[in-house]
């Protein structure tokens, strides 16, 4: 009985937990610009991966996977807000700018600039 | 010690490890624990020449030790962590690697002692002696190791120290030159690292011992000519020879002048070592399939290295290509197989060992004095120095191959090898590079030396003399005048190794003494 | 870098990995890990810290020069091997023992000092390669 | 198995090679990066492949109880890896180097040790 | 700070006393060390203590909430077949002013809905947050004040 | 096999399935960029969605130790990132070096 | 021999180079007086020699030495029979001589110590050449000539024209040499003779072996270019740069005729074949005829003289290979003579030098006033140079005209040969003894007297014992011509020839050749002007060839080597993997160790996409076009083999891998801040299809070559091993971890040793800059 249930809610985890990594990664081919993707993987992506781990520490029976799993998903938690904050301040500060449909930037003039704000010229060489 | 509770007597070396069994592995140990100290105290740049001497002179004592000891009573081994061969790493000393072990200990420790004076003390704190104790340790680990891959680690701990040495400076021509040496022999240990591979997976193991003695049966399904070809090339590249000799003549002349006598004297011996040691005791059959590929490598390496050497203007460079050309000739031997041409070649290591290093150091010496590297500008070191005349003479004879130096003898064999192995068109190529050595050298030898360009004034100039240098290098002369006046017991060790080399039985049985696969 | 949600965080995720990192060397003869990961992790660790808050605070937390501990660990490594002089066996031989620490039976053995030798030499080169050349941007 | 991964590492030798066979020293080196991961799987593939199979022996038990994939190169790989990732630092900061102060990422321009037009040696006496 | 680590302290002591060094048990012997300084709160002043803790937790939960639901928004918006999106950045004003608790603040705000943290400003007291919608920010702001800033100014102070 | 493990089976299968197709998804941003952040964006979630096949794989064969691998992961991936927001970041020092170098202040060179 | 004289003997062939040791003290201390001390060396040793002859006379050979290099069957052995024993008794008796001419000529040099070492080693290493046994030894001491007669005739070092001289004596004479040492080996090869007495005891055997003909090709090299035989002739009147007693010991009496001696001592087994008698007298005459038309072109007393030695070395040669025991004679007669009176010539030549302060021949004259005792040696030299009888020459100009006769038309052409070159060497000869001190006496730049007696003893001494062994010829034949012509024939010869002459054709070509000589000695000006113009027409010789050729290889591998060696790193790549490819595919097809066609293979579809994302990762690094895409490119392939790790069961490679990738990617990023990858792979599209092809190839190699490796069955007993023992002795359940630290602990070792050096290297890169050391030792932890 007590099988059955870890075994139901693991496989509801692992399938839920894709799919958010799924629509993540979807999120992050069709969204426009830069700091939309980074919501899409900030949030779906960690969330996914989060549920996994968690499905990991259901499915194991041993008490160190399972404190481990969990502490993984804090250290996951903690991260990845982080590596999104440097992320977009980075990029801001090397000159890339919002998606033209944007509604407001009010950050604009906060960091020096160096390259013209046109996306298409932003490739490489940043 | 916690009590044995299982019996391990099928999985581990029963017999004890006495003080006499430990010199087998102290060149190696003994550098490493030098090396590292020597970091701990990085900045006590005032102990590094100290320590590091003090450290090179423990493992020339155990290297003499462990050659006395093996040509009394054979190969000698250690099986690291206790484990059987072939499952532990076992150290195999024979004749070979332990009397190449020494030499090459001995000139790094007259390169410590000539860095007395060549390397300050920004030298010292980033690391010259450090990289010169692991590099010995690496090479002293490639002479005595008995497993393969074992040997590929001991190559990279090597280079990677000779890399460090290299770049010690800076400047605009060691960066450059690094870079070559540095990516070119990082393509050579990784195709050794390959060809490791593919041994394993043919063999299933990679104690040499043990793959010498399975190659007979593996050679009916394994594709072992393609393996030793990839093994032939990748230690032809670490070895120099032609046509994957490039980074040599690129990075030899860059570094500090020591730092170059150490390089010349000792590093592409290690790839000829590695050669001997895979293709002529692992894959005899198939280095003698490939032996016309080998020699004709061996004669375009030596030719093309010395012509490469007359093209120069800078001593450095020539030496660097007479390096190569030597390779070449110890190529030859390799290219024979015969006990003859090996014991030629052996001798050959030794004699390289010692001449091109002191040849280098000479080169820093005559630069201290001279002003200069170039021929073009070198001149009058008769008059300034006649002690150094004299010395430079000896050595020019010594890579010349002529009397009463080093380079005779090892000469005389292989001619005669290749002659009596039926080759004679190699023993030509021998005398032709030999010859052609003489014309270069005794070009550098009446410019630099003879040549009296201004009018002796600048004798007073001249009066620091290099004390240090000149010792190091009486120091050096000594061993090259005695292999060419006295060769005889040379002659002997390197034919004990070319003996060794050939008949693997002992090397085989001091492994695995009980002569069964455990 | 100058940004302050980074500098807060990053001596918290330092001191984490680092004790992760000791977690990996320690349980690596069992599962997964070892000297060299654990070393590699707790060398990130030194580098994210000093991309967060600059190589000084690193030098100073590390006390000894990076390239001093690398050096330690390998005499630490070696003298690991030297130890089987004394027992009569073979260079390297594992040599175990156990102690009591506080009633608990802990095994001691020169593998695991060999692997901290490791761990350190990892450690103290991956730090000051990074510390250099970190040091090198903004020096 | 081994098959496909021939095949694998037949391209990452293939593209290693090209990479390396630039004038640019930072293709240069991602090539020798590539290098060594193609050399690292040659070992795997030659230690032959399990699937899964950790080679760690479980609680329980003193002895594996089951095939498990080969240790072996798994250990000679680690070492290789280690080292080659030192190799690798260490050209990454040698090409930095280089560039910082020879002004050049490109080989041919890198021709301080051998320079072009070299006078001949002295041709006389 | 120093009631946690006497409560660490006695979960290690309990650990030590029961002879075993399990997560679990330690885990079982802090809930215990706390039932213990319950109750003795009055004399060693851990009422704040245990309140914080409420606090916390209930931070710990809405923020679970709200990333399940930003991730959510996230997957509906990136599957529809026409996306609408009206992003944007904007600056929050800032009422926390300690390093830890705009960390907190920020991070918070990058995991949740349509919210994610740019940058602060130099002067610490602005916090540039780009928006999936910003149609309106003022209500961002709003809910960013009336949400997680003001749980974190209550769990940490 | 009961009712329970199958559907575990198969659940795996399924994750397995979205994620290589997350996988594969994510690789083609790394391909098309356009900018650095965005590919460093795709690197970053390439590393989220192994930790989630780590996990899949780890119920799937039973070994729970890939576990630590996992944890590592989230670790470097998280790494790599600073590293290049760290890069990005200090392209402005780029700026002020080439300057000072063309003026001869930067005095690395010989002279 | 018994031990006490083989003791002896030993010592005398140790003694010059004791003696050189001690030359540069005793020099200081005695200044040129040391000569009288040190010619006891030479004296003493030609004593000990000469105390063999009678044995030697007797018909016995003298052996004897002591085991040197016992492992190469190399002994420091001697064998003294006529040839050898009369060699060692010119070398030094001449030797004592030229030692006390040196203390005079030198006189007040400030290397003069220096001089009498190298003299002295010289006469040891000649010593050493004629009398050695042992082939290697021979060689040894052979090449041992060539050098010290470098040392000596760049002595005068400040001089280009004496470097010059020196270093073509020594390529010259060291080619020859290495020929020398690979006929020797050849010949040891085919006769298993490592030694010249064992040789001569072999017969036949090498005459008829079928490398009769390289053995014989080699041997003259070494022989022709050492006794300047034409073409190698050129490099001997260079020699002249040398002071003045070196011509007189090297250049005449001893080291040129090493490589007679050689021919000598190997004709009775080399010898009496139609190659050997038709190569050596035809460049034996060759060098006769054009030594002397050479000679007369000189107005240098010395090049006179040098050019009439190559003349006579010519006719040595040429009487030796003319193959019969007469000419034998002759050729030994001949040797000894010219032994003496060309010592003496050069002596009196470097006297008048000396004196006067010129060697022109043109601005001498009517010295004989000032210099009577030089020209008394003088004339006593030339008479025996000239065949005049009474004098040993004549005997040997008999001996010559005896042997060649006109029995045929090829002796008819060589008694020509003879006739032409002895003519004009009696010309030249005269024309030195008398032309400087007859006549009107001519202004010099020294004003000439009467040099001292450690000047003039000598050549009056060389030129007095012409005389004398010719009038006590039963004595000198007994003891020297007949043992030494028996040595060289190979069996029992008795010369008798004497001074009182014999009517009959010899002493008519005699009487031919004064007139001969006579003549030309009077034409001598309008011969020279002849010659001159001549060689002005012809514009080329061996000398300036060398010249040609020494620049003409310094060019060629300056060329060659900036082909090869071109500094650039893409060609050394190209090289390397091009050898790679061919190393691989080569031996691949050639041996049938290709593959077999592998099945179909079966991997689960997460397998398949994480393969995919590797190709990927690889196709993204080579199409990026700026360095941090290829980076994230880097990453991703990398990503796919940790990823393919952990599939395949290893997860410390998987962990292990997934750090180091990063922590690659981060050094990257931190190094690439400055480092700029170009936007486009500049190489050219021709440039990109080869190394396309060479990279397709090598990879297809490599991955060939690993399917066929894994085709074979695997023996996986160290894995076995490993497992069984693992936790049970080991105690560790990681089995990749305990082979790591214990099993193979070693590697580890090894491997942090990289890891620390990777450190330590990368800091002394980062913080060492080339010039400005205060920065370099800054700042730093
Ligand atoms: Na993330
Ligand atoms: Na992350």
């Amino acid at each position: 009985m007590m099988a059955t249930a870890e075994n139901l809610i693991t496989g509801m985890l692992l399938i839920i937990g894709a799919g958010f990594t799924l629509v993540a990664a979807i999120g992050l081919l069709r969204l426009p610009d830069l700091y939309t993707r980074m919501h899409a993987a900030s949030k779906a992506g960690t969330l996914g991966s989060g549920m996994m781990l968690i499905a990991l520490a259901v499915f194991a029976h041993d008490q160190s996977i399972v404190t481990r799993a969990l502490a993984a998903v804090v250290f996951f938690l903690l991260t990845a807000p982080i590596s999104a904050h440097l992320l977009a301040k980075a990029a801001y500060a090397a000159g890339y700018r919002l998606w033209g449909s944007s509604l407001h930037d009010e950050m604009a003039g906060t960091l020096p600039k160096r390259h013209a704000p046109d996306a298409a010229a932003q490739d490489d060489e940043l | 010690m916690a009590a044995e509770t299982v019996d391990i007597s099928h999985a581990m070396v029963m017999a004890p490890a006495t003080a006499g069994d430990w010199l087998v592995v102290a060149p190696v140990a003994i550098p490493i624990l030098f090396g590292a100290l020597l970091l701990m105290v990085r900045h006590e740049t005032r102990l590094h020449s100290g320590l590091a001497i003090g450290g090179l002179l423990m493992t020339l004592a155990t290297n003499i030790g462990l050659l006395a000891r093996i040509l009394n009573e054979g190969p000698q081994v250690m099986t690291m962590g206790r484990w059987l061969p072939p499952f532990g790493i076992s150290f195999t000393a024979d004749a070979l690697g332990a009397s190449l072990a020494l030499v090459a200990t001995l000139v790094a420790c007259v390169c410590a002692f000539y860095g007395l004076k060549d390397i300050g003390a920004t030298g010292r704190r980033y690391g010259f002696y450090p990289f010169m104790l692991l590099m010995m340790a690496g090479v002293g680990g490639s002479f005595l190791t008995g497993d393969i891959f074992n040997l590929y680690v001991w190559f990279e701990v090597f280079v990677i120290s000779s890399f460090g040495m290299l770049i010690l400076g800076s400047t605009h021509q060691q960066l450059d030159g690094a870079t070559k040496y540095a990516i070119l022999n990082l393509v050579g240990t990784t195709l050794f690292l390959t060809a490791t591979a593919f041994l394993y997976g043919i063999f299933g193991t990679l104690n040499m011992a043990d793959i010498a003695r399975k190659a007979d049966a593996m050679r009916e399904t394994g594709p072992l000519v393609t393996l030793t070809m990839l093994y032939l090339l990748a230690f032809g590249m670490k070895a120099a020879a032609f046509p994957v000799n490039f980074w040599l003549p690129a990075s030899y002349h860059t570094p500090r002048i020591v730092t170059a006598a150490l390089f010349g004297g000792v590093l592409t011996k290690v790839g000829v070592y590695a050669l001997l040691r895979v293709l002529v005791m692992l894959f005899p059959d198939e280095r003698q399939v490939l032996s016309g590929v080998i020699a004709w490598v061996a004669a375009a390496t030596m030719i093309l290295g010395i012509m490469g050497a007359l093209a120069q203007s800078d001593i450095r460079r020539m030496l660097g290509f007479v390096v190569i050309s030597g390779v070449g000739v110890m190529m030859a031997g390799l290219a024979l197989g015969t006990e003859e041409g090996l014991t030629g070649t052996v001798l050959y290591a030794f004699h390289s060992v010692l001449a091109m290093t002191a040849l280098y150091l000479l080169a820093g010496v005559m630069n201290e004095i001279g002003g200069s590297y170039s021929l073009h500008d070198l001149s009058g070191l008769y008059r300034k120095s006649p002690l150094i005349a004299a010395l430079a003479l000896l050595l020019v004879l010594a890579v010349a191959g002529l009397p009463p130096a080093s380079g005779l003898w090892p000469k005389v064999l292989l001619v005669r090898a290749s002659i009596d192995a039926g080759q004679p068109w190699l023993s030509f190529a021998i005398l032709l590079t030999g010859f052609l050595t003489t014309v270069a050298l005794g070009r550098v030898y009446i410019l630099a030396i003879w040549r009296q360009k201004e009018a002796p004034a600048g004798e007073a100039a001249a009066a620091a003399s290099p004390r240090i240098g000149y010792a190091a290098l009486v120091i050096l002369t000594v061993p090259v005048l005695l292999l060419g006046i006295y060769p005889d017991p040379f002659i002997r060790i390197a034919a004990a190794a070319a003996t060794g080399l050939i008949d693997s039985s002992a090397y085989v049985g001091a492994v695995f003494p009980m002569g069964v696969q455990p | 870098m100058r940004t302050l949600i980074f500098r807060t965080i990053a001596p918290y995720l330092t001191s984490l990995m680092v004790l992760f990192s000791i977690f990996v060397l320690l349980r690596g003869h069992n599962d997964p890990g070892g000297g060299f990961i654990g070393g590699l992790i707790a060398a990130s660790a030194f580098a994210i810290y000093g991309i967060a808050c600059g190589v000084s605070p690193v030098r100073r937390a590390l006390y000894f020069h990076p390239m001093a501990i690398s050096g330690f660990g390998l005499l630490l490594s070696t003298l690991a091997g030297w130890l089987s002089f004394f027992f009569e066996v073979p260079f390297m031989t594992g040599l175990w023992t156990k102690v009591s620490v506080f009633g608990l039976p802990v095994d001691i053995s020169t593998v695991l000092f060999f692997d901290i030798g490791v761990y350190l030499v990892v450690v103290g080169s991956i730090t000051s390669i990074a510390l250099a050349l970190e040091e090198r941007e903004h020096g | 198995m081994e098959a496909i991964l021939s095949f694998f590492v037949a391209i990452f030798f293939a593209v290693s090679i090209y990479l390396m066979l630039s004038k640019h020293i930072i293709r240069i080196l991602l090539g020798v990066s590539i290098f060594g991961n193609a050399v690292n799987l040659t070992i795997f593939t030659v230690g032959r492949v399990v699937r899964e199979v950790p080679p760690i022996i479980p609680e329980a038990l003193q002895m594996p109880d089951t095939i498990t994939a080969n240790p072996l190169p798994q250990a000679l790989i680690l070492t290789a890896i280690v080292i080659s990732f030192s190799f690798f630092a260490f050209l990454l900061v040698l090409a930095f180097r280089a560039y910082q102060e020879l002004g050049t990422d490109d080989t041919d321009g890198m021709r301080v040790a051998e320079p072009e037009g070299e006078p001949l040696p002295p041709l006389g006496y | 700070m120093r009631l946690p680590l006497i409560n660490i302290l006695l979960a290690l002591t309990w650990t030590a006393v029961s002879g075993s060094f399990t997560l679990a048990n330690f885990i079982f012997g802090f809930l215990l060390g706390a039932g213990t300084l319950y109750l003795i709160r009055e004399q060693v002043g851990s009422l704040g203590y245990f309140a914080r803790s409420v606090k916390v937790i209930s931070l710990a939960l809405l923020f679970l909430y709200e990333l399940v639901l930003s991730a959510w928004r996230v997957a509906v918006l990136v599957i529809t077949p026409k996306m609408d999106l009206k992003p944007g950045i904007f600056a929050y004003p800032l009422k926390v002013d300690r390093d830890f608790e705009i960390t907190l603040l920020a991070n918070l705000i990058t995991l949740t809905p349509g919210t994610l943290s740019v940058d602060v400003s130099e002067d610490r007291r602005f916090l540039y947050v780009h928006a999936l919608d910003c149609s309106s920010p003022d209500d961002l702001r709003r809910d960013i004040a009336d949400g997680f800033e003001r749980k974190i100014m209550e769990a940490f102070r | 096999m009961s009712g329970s493990e199958e559907f575990l089976a198969l659940a795996e299968f399924a994750a397995l399935a979205l994620l290589s197709l997350s996988f594969l998804l994510t690789v083609v941003r790394v391909l098309i960029g356009p900018s650095l952040p965005d590919r460093v964006l795709a690197l970053d979630m390439l590393v989220t969605i192994a930790i989630g096949f780590i996990a899949v794989i780890g119920i799937r064969t039973g070994f729970t130790l890939y576990l630590d691998i996992a944890i590592a992961l989230g670790l470097v991936g998280f790494l790599a990132t600073v590293a290049f927001a760290r890069f990005v970041l200090s392209r402005r020092y780029e700026q002020e070096f080439v300057k000072r170098d063309t003026l001869g202040i930067y005095g690395d060179k010989e002279p | 021999m018994t031990a006490d004289s083989q003791w002896l003997t030993f010592l005398a062939l140790m003694l010059p180079f004791a003696a050189a040791a001690t030359a540069p003290l005793l020099t200081r201390l005695f200044r040129h007086n040391a000569a009288w001390v040190l010619a006891l060396a030479p004296a003493l040793i030609f004593l000990h020699f000469a105390g063999l002859l009678p044995a030697v006379a007797d018909g016995r050979t003298v052996a004897g030495g002591y085991s040197w290099i016992s492992s190469l069957d190399v002994d420091f052995s001697w064998y003294l029979d006529g040839l050898s024993l009369t060699f060692a008794l010119l070398i030094s008796g001449i030797g004592t001589l030229i030692v006390l001419y040196s203390g005079g000529y030198l006189k007040g040099h400030e290397h003069q110590g220096r001089f009498f070492s190298f003299i002295l080693m010289f006469m040891g290493s000649m010593l050493g050449l004629v009398v050695a046994d042992s082939f290697l030894t021979l060689f040894v001491f052979w090449e041992l000539t060539s050098i010290t007669s470098f040392l000596l005739i760049g002595f005068d070092h400040t001089r280009e024209a004496s470097r010059r001289a020196a270093l073509q004596a020594l390529i010259v004479t060291g080619m020859g040499g290495l020929s020398l040492l690979a006929g020797l080996l050849v010949i040891w090869n085919v006769t298993g003779a490592g030694s010249m007495s064992a040789l001569l005891e072999t017969g036949d055997a090498l005459r008829q072996a079928p490398l009769y003909m390289a053995a014989l090709l080699l041997i003259l090299g070494g022989a022709f270019t050492k006794s300047a035989q034409f073409p190698f002739h050129f490099w001997l009147p260079n020699a002249m740069e040398a002071p003045t007693p070196v011509s007189a010991y090297l250049h005449s009496a001893t080291m040129v005729k090493a490589g007679v001696y050689l021919v000598m001592r190997l004709n009775p087994v080399l010898g009496e074949t139609g190659a050997w008698e038709t190569i050596l007298p035809i460049f034996g005459g060759t060098t006769l005829i054009v030594g002397t038309l050479l000679a007369v072109r000189q107005t240098d007393l010395k090049l006179m003289l040098a050019y009439t030695t190559v003349a006579s070395l010519g006719l040595l040669v040429m009487l030796t290979g003319f193959g019969s025991e007469k000419a034998v004679e002759a050729a030994v007669l001949y040797l000894v003579a010219h032994s003496m009176f060309k010592g003496a010539l050069f002596m009196v030549a470097g006297l008048v030098d000396h004196e006067s302060g010129t060697r022109d021949i043109t601005s001498l004259g009517g010295l004989r006033a000032a210099m009577p005792i030089t020209f008394a040696a003088a004339v006593l030299a030339a008479a025996s140079m000239g065949g005049l009888p009474l004098f040993f020459g004549f005997l040997a100009k008999e001996e010559i005209y005896a042997a060649l006769g006109f029995s045929n038309g090829w002796s008819s052409l060589l008694t020509l040969v003879a006739l032409i070159g002895n003519g004009l060497m009696f010309a030249i000869g005269f024309a030195v003894a008398l032309k400087p001190f007859l006549g009107a006496k001519v202004e010099t730049p020294k004003h000439a007297h009467e040099g001292p007696v450690l000047l003039w003893l000598g050549p009056l001494v060389l030129g007095g014992l012409g005389l004398i062994a010719a009038l006590a010829s039963s004595v000198s034949h007994q003891f020297v011509s007949s043992p030494m012509s028996s040595a060289v024939a190979g069996l029992p010869v008795t010369v008798t020839i004497s001074t009182v002459p014999h009517v009959g054709l010899p002493l008519l070509l005699s009487v031919v050749t004064v007139a001969l000589g006579i003549v030309a000695f009077l034409m001598l000006d309008r011969g020279r002007a002849l010659m001159a113009a001549t060689l002005q027409t012809i514009g080329w010789g061996p000398d300036k060839g060398f010249d040609q050729a020494l620049r003409g290889l310094t060019r060629f591998s300056f060329g060659t080597t900036g082909v090869i060696q071109d500094g650039r790193l893409d060609h050394y790549m190209m090289a390397t993997f091009v050898a790679l490819a061919a190393s691989l595919l080569i031996p691949l097809f050639l041996f049938g160790e290709l593959p077999s066609l592998p099945a179909i293979p079966d991997a689960p579809f997460y397998e398949w996409v994480v393969l995919l994302i590797g190709v990927i990762g690889l196709g993204a690094v080579i199409y990026a076009r700026d360095r941090l895409t290829a980076i994230v490119s880097l990453g991703i392939q990398g990503f796919s083999v940790a990823l393919l790790f952990m599939l395949l069961g290893a997860p410390d490679l998987s962990f292990t891998q997934f750090m180091v990738e990063t922590l690659s990617v981060v050094i990257l990023a931190l190094v690439m801040t400055r480092l700029r990858l170009s936007p486009t792979d500049h190489r050219p599209t021709g440039e990109k299809i080869s190394d396309v092809l060479v990279a397709g190839l090598c990879g297809t190699a490599l991955g060939l070559m690993l399917l066929r490796v894994t085709q074979v069955p695997f023996n996986g007993e160290l894995s076995e091993f490993f497992a069984q023992n693992s936790r049970v002795i080991a105690h560790g359940r990681n089995i990749v971890n305990v082979i790591i630290v214990d099993f193979r602990g070693t590697d580890t070792l090894g491997e942090i040793a990289v890891v620390m050096i990777t450190g330590l290297a990368i800091l002394a890169l980062v913080r060492i800059r080339a010039v400005k050391p205060a920065r370099a030792t800054g700042k730093e932890g």
